[in-house]
């Protein structure tokens, strides 16, 4: 049995579990056990990735496992491993079992509610595994289809609109990402021979040229969306504003990163030349949201609007260094998507925590929570310090590397947007500022906040998973980094013996 | 006689009924007479073939058989679809075909 | 005539057969004894199902004007099960009372359209093909207007005959025009001295217009909401699945068998006339909140996405097209099963009325949930693969805007699609459908389809089986 | 060469300490968690002095230069194949002298705290991050490399941050924490692209490589001339950039004052003693490649210093809260360093402004905490920040008014004080080197001595004002660093800095030049002499001055505006200006497009909704005109 089967089965099993529970109690004791062997499993996996290294396997992809699946159509059942996507599966696990227990309380339907959660879940994990554009694609989809229900039973405020403005936003991605995929299905193989999907036999060859032109913006936009691209991010703020708090976390954790792993495996990392003629459109709009999505998180009054905005801010930062095209940056654009995919699914279950003890979201109802709920405030401190770029936290060194390695160009459109990008860190640290002076400092606004209590034991366990993981990330991000590094090696070969270089505008 | 008349006339005729067929199945109110329109468009039919038949492939019976059972094919429709028009009837007393619009957008 | 001639022609002769006997049958019974005539046809049906599986020999009859290949025997059998789960799910509906003495005649009538379709489907030539579609679409008006006292039904029997009578006599004009181009019926013939002079794409288009009243394309669409509203469910049911799925089979072979040096031609017909039908099938179905009538539109627009896998013209445009008819079977069919069977036990049929469901019914609405999802095409149901392998054919002819048209089409159907799941399981209601237990019968018949709903997408013998079987078309 | 890996301590015992008061503070008494970081620092303080000694001193071979060595080092993460950000130890004069002054100051306040915070609530709190403070302070000074700098930069500005927001339930210390912050902030992100153009144009981060003469950064000044600056020129500027906000120079100095809401020790630490004068640090670290690669920046700095030190001064004589007067005065004094940095040469006697600006940091740290101390005592005992509130109080507590006194002596420039040396040899570099920024610095020397003793007679002098409850003087616990501080800043300045603390390492003859200390001293007197004619009784002429230079002494009583325009930046622009069109643009275009697709779609869904007429001949129409459209499209069309 393949380990990486484990990653999709486990899943599956705990949700068929939890179908034979009987109260909620049950239910959530399943999935978290169910979970916690997920995480256990992704440790062990980090652990046999790199023992396989250390041992000299250099082998682009781990732990392969091959299965024809429809033969007609060279459909493959085709999973694998590198660096990359070992340390996204890491992040999936930890996010979701903090995501299980931040959602401890949940009582009604909850069976439904875990059911449709690791689901979700089952998706992302068997997205990261798959190296089979097919079956990528397939579960890509199941891992956006739960978020209906989830957003729609669960929600709070304008629900059903939300949620159906999501689901139909990012199928509408899709319906790109399917144009994009089937043409390069059919164009695997210029110089005849059997068709495929498999993404390694696929970087092997080169796509005509022609067709990538056509190709690369279905591709890289239809994962786009899903990484809340400007001007196709709107279905984010209302999304997240809508969603149970375990849903944000999984959805801004992990679900938003797919867009960005896709645009790098798929998009660039298949058709670098068009890639590389058509980054600077790209560039454009994803510097334009990191910018934009900063200044639109300052006006806002909602906690989880402002977190949805730095959300598109920080994402931008990925496709931002993905288009950048260098190890370094690409480097940077991976542990971008970890560090953010953890700080704000800290951030959102904080905020889910604040909420169903003020309930409330608007920072101007509340003030002085430090006082009350030192734990939570001091948490969400941490939080925002880690978003705002604080050395010895996760955010600084996924923004440094990406600052590098976009510094990299030396012409100056890449230098003007690159120092655009950076400026953001300013106007990150001011609304966060904003936010932890109004809502947790300063006197207490309203007395009935006096006696809410502080975390209870397992909103305590979700948080603190979530702050060690960053903490380790920002202290000691070597090992991480270095795992990606030695995975990126061939992706960098590959976009770099194509002779292009950049097109700019000066 | 053949050749005395040439083939285009049948044509003609047989698609002048096709369309005057056509045209009274668009305007007879009477559900009846849309009925006996669209004979007319089955008759035009069979004229082709027959007239095709006879004049261009005149060694093979295709056109022939086919416009048998065409005829035949027709009585049967007709007779289900007057007995459905009789049930309209009852159902809504009259067979105008605009009072038949119950269901519509 | 030999065995061999009874195996070419199996499903036909069986048909004729059930049918006649179920009349005997129904003679020599008194009124109180009617039900029975259930199980029989229940178990004449199995027979003639497991007669169907057995192994299909190759080869003509009649002078080459019934034929039968593995392939069309194939097909046959998707539309028996189809049938069969149909037969299950309106046990309910047809021992209401105001039924039961004319059950008979619903089980003659349905296999006797069903015997039409099998000829058409098998015919050889136009002569064969031109009895097969009359035999199909009369007994159809008579089972639109089954319950004739009812004057929606009434109606939907009159809309029925006369307009498929109009696009018949189109049709027929069309093949006298074949014909007096060509000099011959027959399909063999035809395609050898077919070309694209301007009288023969007359001819084509108005044969095309023909079928494409069968499968309800736009603009011949028009007849479909009202008929499938105002028949009976289970009837609808048979209308959207079974006749739209012979006639998109007989469509395609045709197509690739007799008109294939018209390519070029009917591959822009296809591509202006699916995106029509994709997009205004959406925009109709967006607006209904009768079930029904959802349904019907909602599988317009899957007509739409039929056309798609035609247009590749290839044995992978064959292949998607069949098994894209097969998980549309199962997932339509396990749609209006719910439909039916909340109308037969409640009467109910406005999407309003279906709020709250998962309270009462949790399992109804499951399966409801996952009809919709599979119809939307959302993995991992079988829908999913039906339509991923559909754009992949049309792709691989290169139509690469046409799918994303397609996809986008699929999105907006998302929509309404999800409008049911939101009233199922998101709507609050008053007074929900109360708990019930429908009849083992209707049971059997939805767990059927939910089971194909589920297995036949990742079973992935089954596509590869029909991938075989279409072989033999070139 | 002996082992100095044990220096690896200095900052992971403050490290230890943080993490272990912040997360089990609670659990037991406050004042154990005192004891606890004190004793550590006292700790870390011998360790400090001994590393001191031994590199100056028992490991220095007599006659040769002082070498910086890497006591310690190890990678923290590869950015590329060229660019490593290590993490390490690095022992050279500055960063040896820049030990003793953050550990004395450091310890000086946890003992002045022990007694200062008694009975606050969060005692251990304080304590915590005044040891996370001191880690992050000590990680900067021994940073290997620019860009480990920059991490403990930030860690430094963030304690900073949760310092000056002690009191977080107090709006104004909050929203001074997040000014400090955010002007900070702002200018490390000069800082950070100075870094990214200095590291990319010389593929190192490392400070030993980028600063040897013979260094990529100096040898081949790379990067292309933009606006008439080379690269590395802008690069350095925009470093500075990062130093001026730290270091509040003008115009990034408006967080300083501001951040007077801190607890008094904390100003004293980190806005008089330590923290701020990291601009100094930065500059003094990579001064050769200021100097021999970019002598247009080296202006930049010295003009800048002048300046913030004359503007800083100015507002000093018109503020009555005696914090914000200290922290003008620091401004000013920090102005001094940049200047005497700035006009520095490189190597030799030119590089007697180097030396004088590292000494004068080290006498300042002394002095300047003292006075902060000093002042903290006082309002210990006042209860209040406003000099209005004060006078007289020499006779309350004799141990603080000596020892204010004798700070008040010491930044006035008197004689065999240590200010006076540092001081002077500043002086002396300017008169040298650039004769405009001397006059003002002599200048600036005057007010700074006016300003001192307004602020010492309004205090100890003046009126008696009767308090409601009689001042008393400090316990011992605040006492003692006020005496050892005093000791410092008495004797600080006979340590041969030009020996020790030099350029280029070696070390060179510095001697007094009465053509510029006699000036100094003399002007340094008048300003005393002024100051005490106004202040030392209570008189008319403070008031008449006020009214006769009008305007002018209005706008520097407004601090020239400053805070007004800042917030008009922020407030008006950034907020009103940007951020509320973006947030509304993104609701109601961006978003407002996706709706309208949607809505767009429904209406088509009505419009078209009347071909479904219910009309069986309507619907033949429709069929036949399908039929005959497509006929006309492809026999007549195609």
């Amino acid at each position: 049995m393949n380990i990486l089967t484990l990653f999709v089965l486990i899943p599956v099993l705990t949700t068929l579990a939890i179908g034979f529970t009987k109260n909620m109690k049950q239910t959530r004791l399943v999935s978290a056990v169910g979970m916690s062997i997920q995480l256990i499993l992704a440790a062990i996996l980090v652990f046999m990735y790199l023992g396989e290294r250390n041992a000299g396997n250099t082998a682009e992809m781990l732990f392969t496992y091959d299965a024809l699946w429809f033969p007609s159509l060279n459909i493959h059942y085709a999973i694998g491993v590198d660096g990359i996507s070992v340390a996204m599966i890491l992040l999936t696990a930890i996010v979701v079992f903090a995501g299980i227990f931040a959602s401890w309380n949940m009582d009604f339907l909850s069976r439904e509610f875990f059911i449709s959660l690791i689901l979700l879940a089952t998706g992302v994990f068997g997205f990261f595994i798959s190296i089979d554009l097919f079956t990528m694609f397939l579960f890509y989809e199941v891992a956006v289809i739960p978020m209906y229900l989830l957003i729609g039973i669960w929600g709070s405020g304008p629900k059903e609109y939300s949620a159906m403005k999501l689901t139909l936003m990012l199928m509408g991605g899709s319906a790109l990402l399917m144009v994009g995929l089937l043409g390069i299905y059919f164009y695997s193989a210029p110089s005849g021979g059997q068709l495929t999907w498999n993404l390694l036999e696929i970087s092997k060859i080169t796509i005509p040229i022609e067709m990538q032109r056509f190709l690369f913006p279905f591709t890289f936009i239809g994962f786009g969306i899903l990484g809340a691209l400007f001007p196709f991010h709107t279905w984010s703020p209302d999304g997240h504003a809508s969603a149970p708090t375990a849903v944000s976390m999984l959805h801004a954790g992990v679900l938003m990163k797919l867009g960005g792993y896709g645009a790098f495996r798929v998009a660039i990392f298949l058709m670098p030349e068009a890639a590389q003629e058509q980054a600077w459109i790209f560039l454009l709009l994803t510097s334009i949201s990191v910018v934009y999505g900063a200044f639109g998180a300052i006006w806002q009054k909602d906690l989880k609007y402002i977190n949805a905005y730095s959300s598109v801010s920080h994402c931008g930062l990925v496709l931002f260094a993905v288009l950048m095209m260098n190890q370094t940056a690409f480097n940077g654009a991976i542990l971008q998507m970890i560090s953010h995919g953890l700080m704000t699914a800290l951030f959102f279950a904080l905020i889910g925590m604040i909420y169903g003890r003020t309930h409330t979201r608007m920072i101007n109802e509340m003030g002085g929570l430090m006082k009350v709920m030192p734990f939570l405030g001091v948490v969400y401190v941490i939080a925002g310090l880690a978003s705002l770029g604080l050395p010895g936290l996760s955010g600084f060194v996924a923004e440094m590397t990406i600052f590098f390695g976009a510094f990299q160009h030396t012409d100056s459109f890449h230098r003007i947007l690159t120092i655009m990008a950076i400026s953001s860190i300013v106007i990150t640290a001011v609304y966060i500022l904003r936010v932890v002076g109004i809502l947790l400092l300063g006197p207490i606004k309203d007395d009935h906040y006096l006696h809410l209590e502080d975390a209870k034991w397992h909103e305590r366990l979700s948080t603190v998973t979530l702050v060690i993981a960053i903490a380790a990330i920002g202290i000691a991000p070597l090992w991480l980094s270095d795992m990606i590094n030695v995975s990126l090696g061939p992706i960098v070969d590959k976009i770099s013996i194509t002779g292009f270089q950049f097109v700019s505008l000066f | 006689m053949t050749g005395t008349i040439p083939l285009q006339y049948f044509l003609i005729i047989s698609t002048l009924m096709f369309f005057s067929g056509i045209f009274g199945f668009l305007t007879r109110k009477n559900l009846i007479t849309m009925l006996m329109s669209i004979e007319l468009i089955l008759n035009s039919v069979n004229i082709n073939f027959v007239a095709f038949n006879r004049y261009l492939y005149p060694d093979n019976l295709h056109g022939h058989f086919f416009t048998l059972i065409v005829i035949a094919v027709a009585a049967a429709e007709a007779a289900v679809a007057i007995a459905i028009i009789i049930n309209i009837y009852r159902n809504f007393r009259s067979i105008e075909v605009d009072k038949v619009d119950e269901m519509k957008f | 005539m030999t065995i061999n001639d009874f195996l070419l022609m199996r499903h036909e002769i069986m048909l004729v057969l059930i049918a006649l006997i179920l009349l005997i049958v129904d003679l020599n019974l008194k009124p109180t004894q009617k039900p029975w005539i259930i199980p029989v046809a229940m178990v004449l049906f199995i027979i003639h199902i497991i007669v169907g599986f057995l192994p299909a020999p190759e080869g003509t009859l009649f002078g080459g004007m019934f034929r039968s290949t593995p392939l069309i025997n194939m097909m046959k059998n998707v539309l028996n099960i189809g049938v069969f789960i149909i037969m299950l799910q309106s046990y309910t509906w047809i021992m209401k009372p105001e039924n039961r003495e004319k059950m008979s005649e619903y089980f003659v009538l349905m296999f006797s359209t069903l015997a039409g379709m099998y000829f058409m489907i098998s015919s050889g030539d136009f002569l064969m093909f031109y009895l097969g579609l009359e035999t199909a679409t009369i007994p159809m008006a008579a089972l639109a207007a089954y319950t004739h006292h009812q004057t929606k039904s009434a109606e939907a029997g009159v809309k029925l005959i006369l307009s498929s009578a109009l696009s018949s006599g189109i049709l027929l004009f069309g093949l006298s025009l074949i014909y007096g181009s060509t000099g011959s019926i027959y399909f063999t013939d035809v395609a050898a001295s077919f070309g694209a002079a301007p009288m023969q794409v007359l001819a084509f288009l108005f044969f095309f217009s023909g079928m494409a009243f069968k499968i309800s394309l736009v603009p011949f669409h028009l007849w479909t909401a009202d008929v499938y509203e105002g028949s009976p469910v289970n009837v609808t049911s048979y209308f959207s699945v079974i006749s739209k799925g012979a006639a998109s089979f007989i469509l395609i072979l045709i197509l690739y068998k007799v008109f294939f040096q018209l390519i070029e031609v009917w591959q822009n017909v296809l591509y202006i006339i699916s995106v029509l039908t994709m997009v205004v099938g959406n925009l109709f179905a967006l607006r209904q909140k009768n079930m029904k009538r959802f349904l019907a539109f909602s599988s317009i627009a899957q007509a739409g996405f039929i056309l798609l896998g035609m247009m590749a013209g290839s044995q992978m445009g064959m292949t998607s097209v069949i098994y894209f008819v097969l998980v549309y079977i199962f997932s339509n069919l396990g749609a209006f099963g719910v439909v039916s069977a909340i109308e037969a036990v409640t009467g109910k049929v406005e999407m309003s009325d279906y709020n709250g469901l998962y309270r009462t019914n949790p399992r109804l609405s499951l399966l409801m949930m996952l009809a919709m999802f599979s119809l939307a095409g959302i993995p991992p149901v079988a829908g999913f693969f039906g339509k991923f392998f559909l754009f992949t054919s049309a792709a691989s002819a290169g139509y690469y805007w046409l799918v994303f048209i397609a996809v986008l089409n699929a999105t907006v159907s998302l929509y309404y699609y999800l409008m049911v799941v939101k009233a199922m399981f998101i709507n609050k209601s008053d007074e929900p459908i109360a708990f019930f237990r429908s009849d083992n019968m209707t049971r059997a018949g939805l767990l059927l389809s939910a089971v194909g709903i589920v297995v036949i997408g990742f079973w992935s013998q089954v596509y590869e089986m029909i991938n075989n079987l279409s072989v033999g078309l070139f | 060469m002996t082992d100095y890996t044990y220096t690896l301590l200095i900052p992971l015992i403050p490290l230890a300490l943080f993490l272990f008061t912040g997360l089990t503070g609670h659990k037991f008494k406050p004042v154990v968690s005192g004891l606890i970081g004190t004793t550590g620092l006292f700790v870390v303080t011998i360790l400090s002095y001994m590393t001191a000694i031994r590199y100056f001193w028992t490991d220095h071979v007599e006659g040769m230069g002082y070498t910086s060595l890497k006591a310690f080092e190890t990678t923290w993460i590869h950015f590329s194949d060229k660019l490593t950000v290590n993490l390490g130890v690095l022992i050279d004069p500055i960063s040896v002298m820049m030990l003793i002054v953050v550990s004395t100051v450091s310890f000086m306040v946890h003992i002045y705290s022990l007694g200062y915070m008694k009975g606050e609530v969060g005692f251990a709190r304080f304590f915590s991050f005044l040891s996370l403070f001191t880690f992050s302070m000590m990680g900067l000074v021994l940073a290997t490399n620019i860009f480990q700098m920059y991490i403990f930069w930030e860690l430094v500005g963030v304690s900073s941050f949760l310092l000056i927001g002690f009191y977080y339930t107090k709006p104004s210390a909050v929203s001074a924490s997040k000014k400090a912050f955010i002007v900070t902030r702002f200018a490390d992100l000069g800082f950070l692209i100075g870094i990214l153009m200095l590291s990319f144009m010389t593929d190192t981060f490392d400070f030993q490589t980028l600063v040897s003469p013979t260094g990529p950064a100096i040898t081949q000044v790379g990067g292309a001339a933009f606006l008439g600056l080379s690269g590395i020129t802008w690069a350095l500027i925009l470093v500075f950039m990062g130093g001026a906000g730290k270091s509040a120079m003008f115009p990034l100095h408006i967080w300083l004052p501001d951040a007077m809401e801190g607890p008094t020790p904390v100003s004293a630490l980190i806005h008089a003693a330590t923290m701020v004068v990291a601009g100094v640090y930065l500059v003094a670290r990579l001064f050769p490649v200021y100097s021999l690669a970019a002598p247009d920046a080296l202006h930049v700095v010295a003009w800048v210093g002048g300046f913030s030190s004359l503007f800083a001064a100015i507002i000093a004589c018109t503020q009555t809260d005696i914090k914000r007067v200290l922290a003008y005065s620091t401004m000013s004094q920090i102005g001094y360093m940049m200047l005497a940095l700035g006009v520095s040469g490189y190597g030799g006697h030119d590089g007697l402004g180097f030396m004088a600006g590292n000494f004068h940091l080290f006498t300042h740290a002394m002095f300047k905490a003292l006075l902060f101390l000093g002042a903290g005592a006082i309002i210990h005992a006042v209860h209040s920040n406003d000099m209005k509130d004060m006078g007289g109080l020499r006779k309350y507590m004799p141990i603080t008014h000596i020892t204010f006194l004798i700070a008040c002596l010491t930044i006035a420039g008197i004689p065999f004080l240590s200010g006076f040396f540092s001081k002077d040899e500043i002086l002396t570099a300017a008169f040298h080197h650039n004769m405009p920024l001397f006059i003002i610095e002599f200048a600036v020397a005057g007010l700074t001595a006016f300003y001192m003793f307004r602020l010492y007679f309004s205090i100890f002098w003046g009126k008696e004002t009767h308090y409601h409850h009689t001042p008393h003087e400090a316990p011992a616990t605040m006492t003692i660093p006020l005496l050892i501080l005093a000791f410092g800043s008495i004797f600080a300045g006979y340590l041969p800095f030009h020996e020790l603390v030099t350029s280029d390492g070696m070390p060179f003859e510095a001697h007094i030049e009465y053509a510029v200390a006699i000036p100094s001293v003399l002007i340094g007197l008048l300003g005393i002499a002024i100051a005490t004619i106004m202040y030392r009784k209570q008189t008319e002429i403070p008031q008449r001055l006020a009214t006769g230079f009008g305007y002018f002494y209005n706008w520097a009583y407004h601090k020239f505006y400053m805070d007004e325009v800042y917030l008009f930046v922020t407030k008006k622009i950034i907020f009103n200006y940007i951020s509320r069109p973006v947030a509304w643009f993104d609701r109601h275009i961006v978003d407002g497009f996706m709706n309208l697709i949607a809505r767009v779609i429904e209406r088509s869904a009505y419009l078209i909704k009347g071909f479904q007429s219910g009309r069986i001949q309507q619907y033949g129409f429709v069929f036949v005109s399908g039929t005959i459209a497509l006929v006309i499209i492809f026999i007549y069309l195609w």
